[in-house]
C-alpha cells in the first residue's frame, strides 16, 4: 500500500514521523502494542511515543520494567499468542543485554517450529553518533543483526521514509529491526505525507544520480555523503549515492546495478570497521560485479576502537565528508 | 518453607485427598504413559533409531501433574526435559518421536496444541511465557501458560526477568521449576546458596510453593491452585517440584563422573509411578491385571507411533532455508535453488 | 521489614547512636562536601561548561555511607550516579570534573584508588564486583567490594547472576540498591510487585537490610556491618536504602513530564544533610560559623579542582585508538598515523 | 616463546593438547584461574579440563552457576583484580547471554579506564557443526566477535596451534576468544610438542602451498579444504590454504600475500553467510588487492539459515569439500 503521492504532505522531523507512524498502527489495527522503557507514562527519552498512551490506554502502550531481554522475550510471547508488539530499546547499545532472546530465538523461531509460530515484531532503537551522548549510547550494532538468520534490518534516513518503512515493519510477518539514527531526529525536517502508507522493504534507494562513483550508506551517513556529494559536483564529480536502506534482507541487484554504472564504490558506515556491515556489501560487490570496479572497494568507517567516550573527539570517529571525500579521490584517481 | 506432601513414600494417603477418583486413575495412567515412553525411547537410542535424548525418569510426577492441570486452549512452555509434559499435554507421541530424531517433520506442534518447540538455551522460554500470558491478558481470554525450568536454569538472567515482568504485569503464568538436585555436574547446593528454591518468589512479590515433586497428588493440586489463581487474574505463582534425575544428563552424559550411585538409589524408593501405584492399590482402584493391560495398550500405542515416524520422509537438504521468512528471500532461494539441485 | 533508623526528620537521634563524635564531624562534612559538589557542577553544567551529568541530590548519605565503610585498598564500582561515593571514596575532584567534561582526562582513576570507570549499561558491574571480590578473596586478601546500583538496575538479568554468584562463592561484596523512588521516568511499584528490594536477599540466601537512605548514621552503621561480615569471609550483604531522586534523572531530563513537584517537596524534608546538621547541633557539636567556614573551604576546594580540570589539554583525536591492546594492533596504527595526521 | 622444534612430540588430539595447555598455565602461573559450568568435578563436558581440579584445588578450577553473563562479568572483575581467569563457555552458542559483558566492557575496559584496567581474560568454547550435536549446539558466532573492539579472537586447527595458541592467549595482556571447532576434537591426533611453548596471535599460517588459487579458512573448515586441495591435486591443481588462525587482529599482510601469488581468492567459513567473517576478508582484498585479482571473490559458507537442527542435512548447510570445489572451479574458469 504505497501512498497517494498527490497526498497532502507537511514538514516533520524524524521523532515527528515515526511518532505518526506509531500513531497511526496503533489506529489501524488493534493487535498493535508499544511498549519499552520510559516508553508509556514518558512518551520515550526521545518522545518518539508522546500522546499515545493518553490516546490509546496503559494496555496498548506500557513501560516495562529496566531489562532489555525480558523486554524482546516479552515481545516474542507476545507475537507468538498473535499480537503485533513494537518494542523500544532506549538506544541500540542496550540490545546487549537482549542479544541471546535475538539471537537464540526472534529470528529462529518460525524455522525452529517449522512455520508454527512466528514472530512478527519489531525493535525500534536509535543508534548512532555526532551529538555527544553519554558512553555507549552512540554504538551501531547493524552488522551484528546481519548475522542474525530470520530478522530483517531497517535503518531509515529521512522522515518520510522512516513513516512508511515503519509501517511496513509493523505490517511484517517476520521480526524487524529499525534502527533510528539519533543525529537525524531533530536536525532536519522534511515534507512527509499525512495518512497510512508504507514502503517496500528489501530495496536500496537511489539518493542522488551520478557517473563518477558510487556511496554506499544508510542512517545517519546519507547526510554526510549529501554533503561529500555536494562539495564533489562543485568540482564537476557527480558521485551517486545509494542509501541501502534495508540492510537485510539486502537488494544486491540494487547496489550491484550502481556499481555497475559507476565502476567505483565507496561504502561508508559509522560502526566500527572489522566486521562492519560494510563488508558484507563489499563482499557481495566482490564476488558479482568484479568485472566492473575500475578502483578497489574502499570502505570508510569507525576505527577499530569502541565509539569514544570522549564526546570532543566523536567527529574523528565518526565518517565525515572530508573522509568521503578522500576516499572518493582516491578511487578517481587509481 | 513447608514442602506439600499428599502421599508417603509407599504412596499412602498422609491426608484427605483433593482429587476425584477417575482424577487419579488419570494421573496413573498418564504418569504410566510418560514413563513406558521414556524407557522405550531410550532403547530407540541405544539402538541408533533417535537423536540426543534428554529423559525424565523420576520426573514424571512433576511434568504430569502440572500438564494435567491445563486446558486444551492454555500454553505449555517447556525447557528440552519436558517429554513427560508434552505427551500429557496432547502432543503426539509420533511428533515426539521424531523431534528426538532431529527430523523437521517433529519440529511443529499440531495447529490445537499451544505448545512451543523444546527450548535449548537455558531459561529463554521464561520471559516468553510471560509474553504469551500477558497477550493473552491483553486479548481478554483466560488461557493461561505453564512454563518449566530447571534448578540450573534459575541462575540465568533470563529466569529473573521473566518473572520480575510476571509479576509487574499480573501475567497468568505457572512457573514450574523443577529441582532434580543436578544441573549436569552441577549440584544444586553449588548452583545457589539458598535452600529453597520457592523462597525467590518473595523477591518477586508472589506466591512461592514447595512440593514433593515425586507426589503426583501433590503437585497436580498445587499446579490446580496456581492455574485458578492464574485464570482469576491473580498473577504468577512459583512452583519448586523437590525431585531428582534418576537417570544421566541426556544419552550422551555419563553421571559416573560426578556422582555416585547412592543417591539414585535414595530416589528410587521415592519413584512417582509406585507411590501411586500404592495409594491406588490402596484404595483398592487398580490391580495387577489392570496393570498389564495398561502396559500393553501403551506398548501398543507407542508401536503404532513408532511406525508412523518410521514412515515420515527423509529430512530435505532444501528444507534448511524453508521458513526462515514468510516469504523467501533472495538470499533462500539462491540455497534453496543449489539444494534441490536445481542451480 | 524493618527499616534501620537512627534519626528522625529533624535528626533528632531515636537511640544510642553507633558512631563517635569525630565519625559524625567526618560524616557531615562528607555530605557536605558532595552537596556541594553536586550544586556547583549542575551551574557548570548549565554554563556549557560540563557534559551530560546524573545529579544526587539527596542521595548523599546513601553514597557517602558506604564509601566511608571502606578502607583505602577496597574497591568501589559505581554506577554512573555515584559521584558523591567516588569522591568521598578519594576520586580527586579534578577527576571527576574531567570526566563529566567527557575528557579522556578523566576517565582514569589514580593508581592508587581502586575505583573502575563510572558504568553505563545498567547492573554490568554487579557481576564484575563479584569477580573483584571473589579475586581478592582467592588472593587471601581482606579487601572487600562494594558496589551500587538503582531500583531500576534490580531488573536486569545481571543483578540477578551477580548476586547469586557472590552468595555462592561468599564473596566480599556489599551490594548497595539505591531505592530513589524512579527509573528515570519508571516509578518503582512499576519496577517490581515487591514492596521491599531487600527481600530479594532471601531469595539467594544471603542478608538483606533495609535502612533510611537519608539517615547517614543509619547507612554508615550498616555499611560498617556488611564490611565487617564480608572482612570476615562471611559473604555479601543486600542493603535497600530508602531515599529520593531529589532533581532530574540527568541533566537533559525533565521531570514534569512523568512526575508533580509534590513528591520531592516531601522529601526535601527529609534532607540527609539537614538532618544530620540537626543532630551535631542537638550535639552542640556544630554552628553556624562552622558551617560557614565549612561552605568556603569547599568552595576553595572545587574551584582549584575547576582550575585544575580547565587547564587539562584539549582531548586529541588520535587518543580515540589508544588503549585498545596494550600494544597497538596494524589496525588502530593506520587510524593513529591519519589521526595524528601522518598518514 | 616458540618452542624448541627439537623437542619431543607425542600424538595428541585438540581436547588433550587443550587440556595440557590449560595444565601447563596452570602450573606455570598462580594467577590463572579455570572456570565456567560443569569446568570443576566434571572436567568439562568435553573434559578439555579433565583431572585439572584434583590437581590444582576447588579454588583455582572451580564450577559456577548456570549463567554465562555471569560468568564473563565474573572474569571480567578477576582480571582486573589481577588474575588470569579462563572461562569455558559450554558452547559458543551460549556466548549469546554474555554479550552484554562482551560488548560492553571486555574490550572496552583499557579504554574506558585509559589503560588503569585491562581484562587479560580467556574465553574457550567449543564451536561448529559437523557431529549431529542439538540446536544451538552448531553456532559459529566469530563475526560477531570480530565486531567487539579491544579483544583478540583465535580459532586454531590443529593439537599442536591449539596449545601454543593457548597458552599464548592466557599469556596475552588482552581479553582473547579462543574457539574450538567441536568436530577436531577427536576427530584427529598430531604430533604435539612437549612442555611449555607459545604460538604468534595475529599470524595467517600456510597450511599448503599452491599457485592457483587461495582457500582462506580456519578451525573445522581447514580441514574441508585439505580435502578439496587434496582432490584438486589429482587433476594436477595446486591450491593454496591459508589458515586465518587470528581473526583479530587479522593478518592483513598474509592474507594479501597468497592472494597476490595466486590471483583468486575462496573464502570458506561454516557460520550465516551473511555478515560473516569472510566478508571481511573479502572486502580487505577489495581493497588492498584489486589488481591482483583474476576472478571475483568467493565465499563458500553457511546458508542464510540457521544452522539446521535437523542433523540428518546438516552437512548440506555445513560447507564441504565439494562445495569448495564448486567455488575453485568458478575462480579458475572466470
Ligand atoms: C544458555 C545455556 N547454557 C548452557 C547450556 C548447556 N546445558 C544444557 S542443560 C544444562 C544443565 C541444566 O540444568 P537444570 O536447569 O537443572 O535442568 P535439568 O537438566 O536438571 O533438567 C546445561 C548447562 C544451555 N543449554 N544453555
Ligand atoms: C542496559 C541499559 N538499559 C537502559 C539504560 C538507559 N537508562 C539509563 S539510567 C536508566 C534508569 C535507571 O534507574 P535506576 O536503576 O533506578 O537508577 P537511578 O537512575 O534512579 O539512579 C535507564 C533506563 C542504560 N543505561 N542501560
Ligand atoms: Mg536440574
Ligand atoms: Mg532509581
Amino acid at each position: 500500500m504505497i501512498a497517494d503521492r498527490e497526498s497532502k504532505t507537511r514538514a516533520l522531523n524524524n521523532v515527528q514521523a515515526i511518532n505518526e507512524a506509531l500513531d497511526l498502527a496503533l489506529e489501524r489495527d488493534p493487535k498493535v502494542v508499544l511498549f519499552g522503557e520510559d516508553v508509556g507514562r514518558m512518551g520515550g527519552v526521545f518522545r518518539a511515543s508522546d500522546g499515545l498512551q493518553p490516546k490509546y490506554g496503559e494496555k496498548r502502550v506500557f513501560d516495562t520494567p529496566l531489562a532489555e531481554s525480558g523486554i524482546v522475550g516479552l515481545g516474542i510471547g507476545m507475537a507468538m499468542a498473535g499480537l503485533r508488539p513494537v518494542a523500544e530499546i532506549q538506544f541500540a547499545g542496550f540490545l546487549y543485554p537482549a542479544l541471546d532472546q535475538i539471537l537464540s530465538h526472534l529470528g529462529r523461531m518460525r524455522h525452529r517450529t517449522r512455520g508454527r509460530f512466528s514472530v512478527p515484531m519489531v525493535i525500534r532503537a536509535p543508534y548512532g553518533g555526532g551529538v555527544k551522548t553519554p558512553e555507549q549510547h552512540a554504538d551501531s550494532p547493524e552488522a551484528i543483526l546481519s548475522q542474525v538468520a530470520g530478522v530483517k534490518v531497517i535503518i531509515p534516513s529521512s522522515p518520510e521514509r522512516a513513516k512508511g518503512l515503519l509501517l511496513s515493519a509493523i505490517e511484517d510477518p517476520d521480526p524487524v529491526f529499525f534502527l533510528e539514527a539519533i543525529k537525524l531526529y531533530r536536525s532536519v525536517k522534511a515534507e512527509v505525507p499525512e495518512g497510512y502508507y508504507t514502503l517496500p522493504i528489501g530495496k536500496t534507494r537511489v539518493v542522488r544520480q551520478g557517473h563518477a562513483a558510487s556511496l554506499f550508506c544508510y542512517g545517519g551517513m546519507v547526510e554526510v555523503c549529501q554533503k561529500a556529494a555536494e562539495v564533489a559536483a562543485k568540482e564537476g564529480v557527480e558521485l551517486e549515492i545509494v542509501d541501502l536502506e534495508t540492510l537485510v534482507p539486502l537488494d544486491t541487484e540494487g547496489v550491484l546495478e550502481s556499481v555497475k554504472k559507476t565502476g567505483r564504490a565507496v561504502i561508508v558506515y559509522e560502526a566500527m570497521r572489522t566486521g562492519g556491515f560494510g563488508a558484507e556489501v563489499a563482499a557481495r560487490i566482490a564476488e558479482e560485479a568484479l568485472d566492473h570496479l575500475q578502483a578497489p572497494i574502499v570502505r570508510v568507517a569507525g576505527w577499530d576502537a569502541p565509539y569514544p567516550p570522549f564526546s570532543a573527539v566523536e567527529n574523528f570517529y565518526r565518517p565525515d565528508a572530508r573522509r568521503v571525500l578522500e576516499a572518493v579521490r582516491k578511487v578517481l584517481t587509481y | 518453607m513447608d514442602t506439600v506432601q499428599y502421599l508417603d513414600d509407599a504412596g499412602l494417603p498422609l491426608r484427605d485427598l483433593p482429587l476425584s477418583t477417575p482424577e487419579l486413575l488419570m494421573g496413573y495412567r498418564a504418569l504410566r504413559r510418560a514413563r513406558h515412553f521414556d524407557e522405550r525411547v531410550i532403547i530407540l537410542q541405544r539402538q541408533g533409531r533417535l537423536g540426543v535424548f534428554p529423559p525424565f525418569r523420576g520426573q514424571e510426577a512433576a511434568q504430569v501433574g502440572v500438564a494435567l492441570a491445563l486446558r486444551k486452549s492454555d500454553w505449555l512452555v517447556p525447557s528440552y526435559r519436558e517429554t513427560a509434559a508434552a505427551m500429557t499435554f496432547g502432543m503426539p507421541l509420533t511428533n515426539l518421536i521424531l523431534n528426538w530424531r532431529a527430523d523437521p517433520a517433529g519440529w511443529r506442534a499440531p495447529d490445537d496444541i499451544n505448545m512451543i518447540q523444546f527450548y535449548i538455551p537455558i531459561a529463554t522460554q521464561i520471559p516468553q511465557a510471560t509474553g504469551i500470558a500477558h497477550a493473552e491478558r491483553l486479548k481478554g481470554s483466560d488461557n493461561i501458560v505453564a512454563t518449566f525450568v530447571g534448578d540450573g536454569g534459575t541462575s540465568e538472567g533470563d529466569f529473573h526477568e521473566g518473572l520480575n515482568f510476571a509479576a509487574v504485569f499480573d501475567a497468568p503464568v505457572i512457573f514450574m521449576v523443577q529441582n532434580n538436585g543436578w544441573a549436569i555436574s552441577v549440584p544444586t547446593h553449588k548452583q545457589m546458596k539458598v535452600q529453597r528454591i520457592a523462597l525467590k518468589a518473595q523477591g518477586y512479590g508472589i506466591p512461592g510453593v514447595v512440593v514433593d515433586g515425586n507426589d503426583l497428588v501433590a503437585v497436580w493440586s498445587v499446579a490446580k491452585e496456581a492455574a485458578e489463581r492464574a485464570r482469576r487474574g491473580d498473577g504468577p505463582t512459583l512452583i519448586e517440584a523437590i525431585t531428582y534425575r534418576i537417570a544421566p544428563h541426556t544419552s550422551s552424559d555419563d553421571p559416573s563422573r560426578y556422582r555416585g550411585e547412592e543417591e539414585s538409589a535414595v530416589w528410587e524408593k521415592r519413584d512417582p509411578i509406585l507411590r501411586m501405584r500404592g495409594l491406588l492399590e490402596h484404595l483398592k482402584l487398580w490391580d495387577e491385571a489392570q496393570d498389564k493391560e495398561l502396559s500393553e495398550e501403551l506398548e501398543g500405542e507407542f508401536l503404532a507411533a513408532v511406525e508412523e515416524a518410521d514412515q515420515a520422509p527423509e529430512p530435505k537438504p532444501w528444507e534448511i532455508v524453508e521458513q526462515v521468512y514468510a516469504k523467501m528471500g533472495a538470499d533462500q532461494k539462491v540455497a534453496w535453488e543449489y539444494l534441490r539441485g536445481e542451480a
